[in-house]
């Protein structure tokens, strides 16, 4: 532990601009364009399970195995891998001659230890059965306790970053990004600013851009105007309302990608509330979803009836457009004993009004405004839905404690590219924090458990799972997202990746 | 003449190092009664602020639970966090993990480098009008500057800055909405606090100089014979200097409220900022931590103030007695 | 009666419309200002809208009104519990003296130590999105303001001959307090309490810009411009109102106030 | 060096056409000073402006103000103010208010020296130095103007205008905020400056002063002067009605009172062996005093003597450290009254005469119509009950003071100065007043006050403290 005087940090606040303590500081080299990164994602320290999401991105660190656009694991820093037949063996054959930011060579033992630190951290790594990772020769070799086909997805997760043994220090924290990324740090200032500089010694070929800053905006509004005004060359995380404005600006073009985080309302099956499947259904169908894409996310196609957008392919059900249907709802309710009350809000045969409480959260800014949309519409069942706009934390607490009644929330399936692992932490028997909440369903768990295992057809089991989901509706779907990205027409070679592992900087060059 | 200038000097500043303990002990306890008496666990919201919403799960709070001892009683962790205090010792955030006081350094870098160009801003917006308007008091530039002062006065500062951003970065494109990196970032958020702080600091001035101008030994000074600009030199800029100086201590609560709000509305990584994340995400060192800074530097300044005060005007610590 | 000035009787009459407007306002829209249809969204003024709809389709009017209600209300009550508090114990420690009045004056300064808004933010943190943490914290970091200055001009006032001279005649206490301190004390309390209303109305409304103030779906001039601003390009009109009635609100308070304070 | 003042005709109107000051012909020449006697609102400060080129801009000014052949008058400010400092030079009212509060002594001589006359620094500061010492104040040369007493501001004020040797003196109120026994003190240094050449020309409503100052005096009265001529005859044989009555109200040249019946009554107060200090200071030390009803005793010494303490410990404002008070056994505390030294002070700004009678009538369950009686007999208008304190003169006021304590029926009354901040004509008419009311009521007054001639003229005996608190 540190001590300092309070002395020193007299000292430190008279320089204005003090250098920072995690990479060593590079002299910035003046006159080439640096190309702006501006997104809403603040970060925190250097250890990848908390902000490796931004080192991912810009380039600094990378893992054993990336995806490809469908999903699919692809060779990063593991040349080749492969599997014993029971599954429970995988071996990965590291690129040959990667070295660290620090000019020290990848090695197995190196990239074993960051995997054991990932495995120790919170990360998705830690949620996979593993039993040993150990470095043999050119190869890591991961023993699983039983089969869990999602691992190479799961490799691929941020969290999985392999860094160089001397980011960590003694007790095993990480102190310092060294990746073996095309880009190294050069000024890291966290929450809200990251600068990195081209690293020479990259094995792939010279990216063509030789510096770039991550800067964090939070608020959207000023995040379009700095693409507007030409202060950012790539622009994430863009708002509905703006961008039609941003379509009509000639230096800049607008990319959007379906992405698979989804809207939904996760319900308390364990309550008597919601313990009717009737119930669930009910509130299913009074929600206007083609108002709520229209108005508050500006794309009508975004309304989803089921959890699985269609990029989402062999888990997305083909269907109808979600249709609201107030009838049906008031009919489902009946059946389901709730009955008009005094104020227009329904009450059950005990005299009990239908009155919940719904939690959501301001990280994703457009979840309060849809749970305020959904308590008008709730209220023209008799559903007095009150709404609390907490800490992203209050739904997983809420959900240990029981106290957590209905909660708003935006769930990304990508976070590692197989949909798989998340779902499995989901709708796990008893539910997940993040899923199902007092609800199984052994139909289900058979199901997410042969395609763990990698037994019978996945496409069929996919669409299996996907239907169970969509008829009980252990949450209910509102709406699907899109990623929107403004690039400054100066940027060649601009693509997305839809599961945002990378902005893929390493490919894009000045334009002209 | 020594016991003189030992109580014009040394008494105010043992007041405030009085006054700075006191401001360790209060947020300190304050910070920590709070933080503990806070909704929800602790161990929940630190692993949201850490891992994200999407990782932000059980497995991840139980994990924070471990790592930092929270389930130690809360008496122990208190003491444990004086104990630490009083070697100089502000722990380590517990979102991202890095020492904070090193933290704070660099955010207090970017705060007072924003206060730093502010400050001055706000006098060279605010003094010369309050001067103009204290040399012609009633006239028309002390009616325009008065009406100019109220109503910005009344503008919320968030107002102010959005404001400012739509004019000058949406409407003209000349400026930048946010960011950090160079002199034309730091523009609208400290034009944002200046404006703020000149409306009343040209308040300050204009009736400061009205009432020099108007004293009777401005008078004196003239039926002397002296030169009109020994005049304002000798006698009339010492003197009206004296409340523009006092008001630099009322300035800094402005400064230190419109550097929050300033800071979250331009996203400025600076120590308001950070507040305010901090107690979003209940990180008890980063929370007590800036809130001592934040404390401590208002009590420095104004025991500066308290010494150019003294400096400049004899009269002061029979005035403060 | 001593006649207030041109600026101040301005003051007083844009607090009385804006108060009439919170008042009147619900009864014009004649919606509940929770009521949405999202078809509606974004409505321009006019259409079936007097103020218009916002982003959910909303009133804008009924909300406005019901903001502006909530706002001068909120601000009221903050002041109240500042001013009255602050002071009766300005003019008790000036009274008693002694270990009472060094008490109290330890306190006062502790809490001037700390710049107000951080103890409002720190209050504000106990239950973001709830009234009482933030009436709790403005009170707080706002009664030592009355308390000095009660205790300050009680101190005076105490300290001359009209005081004594009631005393000699036989007077007690509750006279003095009642018929001499507070009716010399209230002028310049009024002026205070004023000027503190507009900057309730102004700090309650910046706390629920940054999210640490009143939540939505209440209405709240501040937050409602956190909501709308994603949408001042389309709408800027809509931005705007909600940042006017505080700037009207503050303006009419400080008007009131006058200018005796810097 | 000339040094000729001469004012021809002189008027001035406002910028609605009142007329404040009507046709003034005065001179003042070295050797022969000039005093303008009038009391506030007779237009006398504005001749001093006049003569000095400072007028308000508002106001309309005819006739002749002549300085050594410069009219003053129609010169331009440039040219007046070049005759600043050089030519003429005035002595400020108050100039504890008028002298920098945060240069100290030297500097502010000092800079006459030095911007005004050019001289070196070191010859400036020299020079200084040598006139601070002639006016006595060599040790407070490093002080500033907060660290002075009133006596010695004006004497650094007098220092500066000395160094600026100008011909000409104008001295506004030099009395004004000063305590009695400095006033005198103040009359002799402006004689001084006169005696050293220099036209000296003050404008006061202190007879004293004229007095002191000699030369020629103009009293004036309403914006005229009534009445002008050579001190000596103006002030011994005066010939307008006014001059002789601002003359008679001077307390050496009273009437004598009304004989009162000797006092016989029981002793209301005494006190033996008082003593009593502030911050270990001791003020009062070992005083003997009895008042008994119906006889006024007067209490005078220097400032800071413990006059004020003495009458507070009596009424049991204050504890005494040592020694007994005993007052009349078996009357209520309220039957023992105070008169202030600053009338307006002593009632609550914000009630009017009716209220505060009307409070102290329910207090005590008195009738109005014994409050009216007594408004009537001290000779309050019944309309001035309906005034809050600042619309009423000092005067006025301190009758009002006189009515609620006699509202009382008192004991024993403490008079603290009560006519110290008067103008001399009510100055005069309070005094009687109160002379009167002992007699007619048995009233035990204690009179503190600055003025031998107003204790001998009122007091059956009088009891004079040294400046160390005792009485002997």
């Amino acid at each position: 532990m540190l001590r300092r005087s309070l002395g020193a940090l007299g000292a430190a606040a008279l320089l204005a601009r003090p250098a920072l303590g995690h990479a060593p500081a590079v002299a910035r080299r003046s006159g080439e364009r640096v190309l702006r990164v501006v997104a809403p994602f603040e970060f925190a320290g250097p250890d990848p399970a908390r902000s490796g999401h931004v080192f991912a991105r810009m380039g600094v660190g990378e893992m054993l195995l990336g995806a490809d656009p469908e999903g699919r694991p692809v060779p990063m820093l593991a040349a080749s891998w492969s599997g014993s037949p029971d599954g429970l063996l995988h071996r990965f054959l590291l690129r040959p001659g990667v070295r660290f930011h620090d000019g020290s060579p990848l090695t197995a033992e190196a990239a074993a230890a960051s995997l054991r630190h990932a495995h120790a951290a919170a990360s998705p790594l830690s949620r996979v059965p593993v039993a040993t990772i150990e470095a043999a020769g050119d190869a890591v070799l991961i023993r699983l306790a039983r089969p869990f086909a999602p691992l190479p997805a799961v490799l691929a997760n941020y969290a999985s970053m392999i860094l160089a043994p001397a980011a960590y220090d003694g007790a095993g924290r990480v102190r310092a990004v060294i990746g073996t990324g095309p880009f190294r740090v050069e000024r890291f200032s966290p929450p809200l600013q990251l600068d990195v500089g081209r690293f020479d010694d990259w094995w792939g070929p010279r990216p063509a851009v030789g510096r770039a800053s991550y800067l964090v905006v939070s608020q959207g509004e000023a995040r379009a105007t700095m693409a507007e005004s030409g202060h950012a060359d790539l622009t994430m995380g863009l708002q509905p309302v703006t961008l039609a404005r941003l379509r009509r600006s000639p230096r800049l073009e607008v990319l959007t990608l379906p992405v698979p985080r989804t809207r939904i309302l996760k319900l308390n099956a364990a309550s008597p509330l919601f313990a009717d499947q009737r119930v669930r259904r009910a509130l299913s169908l009074a929600i206007d979803r083609h108002g709520i894409a229209t108005a508050l996310l500006r794309n009508p196609a975004m309304a989803a009836e089921q959890l699985f957008p269609p990029v989402l392919q062999g888990w997305h059900l083909p269907g109808p457009p979600p249709r609201r249907d107030l009838e049906t709802a008031r009919a489902l309710l009946a059946e389901a004993g709730w009955r008009p009350g005094g104020g227009g809000i329904l009450v059950d045969a005990g005299g009990r009004r239908f009155a919940c409480r719904c939690a959501t959260y301001i990280n994703w800014p457009e979840l309060p405004p849809i749970a305020t949309a959904l308590q008008a519409q709730f209220r023209e069942l008799g559903i007095d839905m009150a709404v609390g706009i907490g800490n992203s934390s209050d739904i997983p607490r809420g959900h240990r404690d029981g106290s957590l009644e209905m909660a708003l929330m935006a769930r990304n399936y990508a976070l590692v590219p197989d949909p798989l692992g998340t779902l499995l932490q989901d709708f796990r028997p008893g539910g997940g924090d993040w899923g199902a909440m007092g609800w199984s369903d052994p139909a289900l768990e058979a199901t997410l458990r042969a395609l763990a295992a990698a037994e019978g057809d996945p496409i069929a089991l996919r669409r299996q799972a996907a239907r169970i989901l969509g008829e009980a509706l252990p949450v209910i779907p509102i709406a699907w997202s899109e990623l929107a990205v403004a690039v400054n027409r100066d940027l060649a070679g601009v693509t997305v990746d839809p599961f945002e592992t990378s902005y893929r900087l390493h490919d894009i060059a000045w334009a002209g | 003449m020594d016991r003189h200038l030992l109580g014009r000097f040394l008494r105010p500043v043992l007041m405030r190092l009085v006054q700075a303990l006191l401001v360790a002990l209060i947020i300190g306890a304050l910070g920590f009664a709070l933080m503990a008496a806070l909704p929800g666990d602790q161990a929940f919201r630190l692993a949201a602020a850490r891992y994200g919403p999407d990782m932000g799960d059980a497995a991840a709070a139980a994990l924070v639970h471990r790592e930092l001892g929270l389930d130690r009683p809360l008496a122990v962790q208190f003491l444990d966090w004086v104990g630490r205090l009083l070697r100089f010792d502000l722990g380590h955030s517990l979102v991202t993990g890095a020492p904070v006081l090193e933290e704070l350094a660099m955010q207090l870098g970017y705060t007072l480098a924003l206060a730093g160009v502010a400050l001055p801003l706000s006098a060279l917006l605010g003094l010369p009008f309050g001067l103009l308007a204290g040399l012609r008091p009633g006239g028309p530039v002390d009616r325009v500057t008065l009406g100019l002062s109220v109503l910005l006065r009344a503008v919320p500062a968030y107002a102010l800055g959005l404001l400012l951003v739509a004019v000058f970065s949406i409407r003209f494109r000349w400026l930048p909405p946010a960011g950090f990196e160079g002199w034309r970032e730091f523009i609208l958020p400290a034009l944002t606090l200046a404006l703020g702080l000149a409306a009343l600091s040209a308040r300050v001035a204009r009736d400061s100089v009205a009432a020099v101008a108007a004293s009777p030994y401005m008078a004196f000074a003239r039926w002397k014979g002296l030169p009109e600009r020994a005049v304002v030199l000798r006698h009339g800029l010492r003197n009206a200097a004296i409340p523009v100086v006092a008001l630099l201590g009322l300035q800094l609560i402005g400064l230190v409220e419109g550097l929050v709000i300033v800071e979250s509305l331009f996203s400025w990584p600076g120590i308001g900022h950070a507040l305010v994340h901090a107690i979003f995400a209940r990180d008890v060192p980063v929370v007590q931590g800036a809130a001592l800074v934040m404390g401590l530097i208002f009590v420095l300044v104004n025991a500066l103030v308290d010494l150019a005060c003294a400096l400049i005007d004899p009269r002061r610590p029979r005035a403060a007695a | 009666m001593r006649v207030l000035a041109p600026g101040r009787w301005l003051g007083l009459l844009l607090i009385l419309a804006l108060a009439g407007f919170g008042i009147l306002g619900p009864w014009l829209a004649a919606t509940d200002p929770a009521r949405q249809v999202l078809a509606d969204s974004l409505a321009p003024p006019g259409t079936g809208y007097w103020l218009g709809a916002d982003h959910l389709g909303r009133s804008m009017l009924a909300r406005l009104a019901h903001a502006t209600r909530l706002s001068l209300l909120l601000a009221a009550v903050t002041v109240a519990s500042a001013a009255i508090p602050g002071t009766l114990l300005g003019i008790l420690a000036a009274c008693r003296g002694g270990w009472v009045e060094s008490g109290l004056v330890l306190l006062a300064d502790a809490v001037l130590a700390l710049p107000g808004l951080l103890l409002v933010l720190l209050l504000a943190a106990f239950a973001p999105g709830d009234f009482l943490p933030l009436y709790l914290g403005l009170a707080l970091a706002g009664w030592v303001e009355y308390f000095r200055v009660a205790r300050a001009m009680a101190r005076g006032m105490l300290a001359r001959p009209h005081v004594e001279a009631a005393r000699l005649l036989g007077f007690g206490p509750g006279y003095v307090l009642w018929r001499l301190l507070l009716p010399g004390l209230l002028p310049t309390l009024g002026v205070l309490a004023a000027f503190g209303l507009g900057n309730a109305v102004l700090a309650i409304s910046t706390l629920s810009f940054i999210g640490l103030g009143i939540h939505p779906p209440t209405a709240e001039l501040g937050s409602m411009t956190t909501d709308l601003l994603p949408y001042a390009h389309e709408a800027p009109l809509m931005v705007l109102m909600p940042a006017a009635l505080v700037f009207v609100a503050v303006l009419g308070c400080h008007l009131l106030a006058g200018r005796g304070r810097a | 060096m000339s040094g000729v003042l001469a004012i021809e005709g002189f008027r001035v109107e406002a910028a609605d056409g009142t007329a404040l000051v009507r046709s003034v012909d005065a001179e003042a020449r070295p050797g022969r000073p000039l005093t303008l006697l009038g009391e506030t609102g007779s237009g006398k400060s504005l001749v001093l402006a006049a003569a000095m080129g400072s007028l308000a801009p508002g106001l309309r000014a005819g006739g002749r103000v002549m300085l050594d052949g410069t009219e003053m008058l129609s010169a331009t400010p440039s040219a007046r103010r070049a005759l600043w400092g050089r030519r003429l030079a005035t002595l400020p009212q108050e100039p504890w208010l008028a002298l920098d509060p945060t240069m100290r002594a030297l500097g502010q001589v000092a800079e006459v020296y030095r911007l005004v006359r050019g001289m070196p620094a070191a010859a400036s500061a020299e020079e200084a130095r040598a006139r601070l010492a002639e006016l006595g104040l060599g040790g407070v040369a490093a002080l500033y103007p907060f660290q002075l007493s009133g006596g010695m501001a004006q004497r650094l004020a007098l220092a500066i205008l000395r160094a600026s040797e100008t011909p000409v003196l104008l001295a506004d109120e030099p009395t004004k905020g000063l305590d009695a026994d400095r006033r005198d003190e103040a009359g002799a240094r402006l004689r001084a400056e006169a005696e050293r050449g220099r036209t000296v020309v003050c404008v006061t409503h202190d007879v004293a002063i004229a007095r002191a100052l000699g030369g020629e005096v103009a009293v004036m009265l309403e914006g005229r002067v009534v009445e002008r001529g050579p001190a000596a005859r103006v002030l011994e044989r005066p010939s307008h009605t006014y001059t002789r009555r601002l003359l008679e109200a001077e307390p050496a040249r009273w009437p004598e009172l009304p004989p009162r019946p000797a006092p016989c009554g029981e002793v209301a107060v005494a006190a033996e062996g008082v003593c009593r200090g502030f911050g270990g200071r001791p003020v009062l030390c070992g005083v003997d005093l009895s008042v008994r009803r119906g006889e006024i005793v007067a209490v005078t010494g220097p400032s800071g003597c413990g006059k004020t303490t003495l009458g507070d410990v009596l009424l049991g404002l204050l504890r005494p450290d040592a020694g007994t008070v005993r007052r009349l056994p078996g009357v209520v505390p309220w039957r023992f009254g105070k008169l202030y030294q600053d009338p307006p002070s002593a009632f609550a700004p914000h009630q009017t005469m009716r209220q505060a009678l009307g409070d102290l009538a329910r207090h005590h369950g008195l009738a109005w119509d014994a409050i009216a009686a007594l408004v009537e007999r001290l000779r309050l208008a019944p309309a001035l009950l309906d005034r809050r304190p600042d619309a009423l003169s000092g005067g006025e006021l301190q009758r009002f003071a006189l009515v609620r304590v006699l509202a009382l029926d008192p004991v024993f009354l403490l008079a603290d100065e009560p006519t110290s901040r008067l103008d001399p004509i009510t100055q005069r008419e309070v005094s009687m007043l109160l002379g009167e009311l002992a007699g007619e009521r048995g009233l035990a007054v204690l009179l503190v006050t600055h003025d031998a001639a107003l204790a001998a003229k009122l007091a059956d005996r009088t009891l004079r403290l040294r400046a160390n608190g005792t009485d002997r």
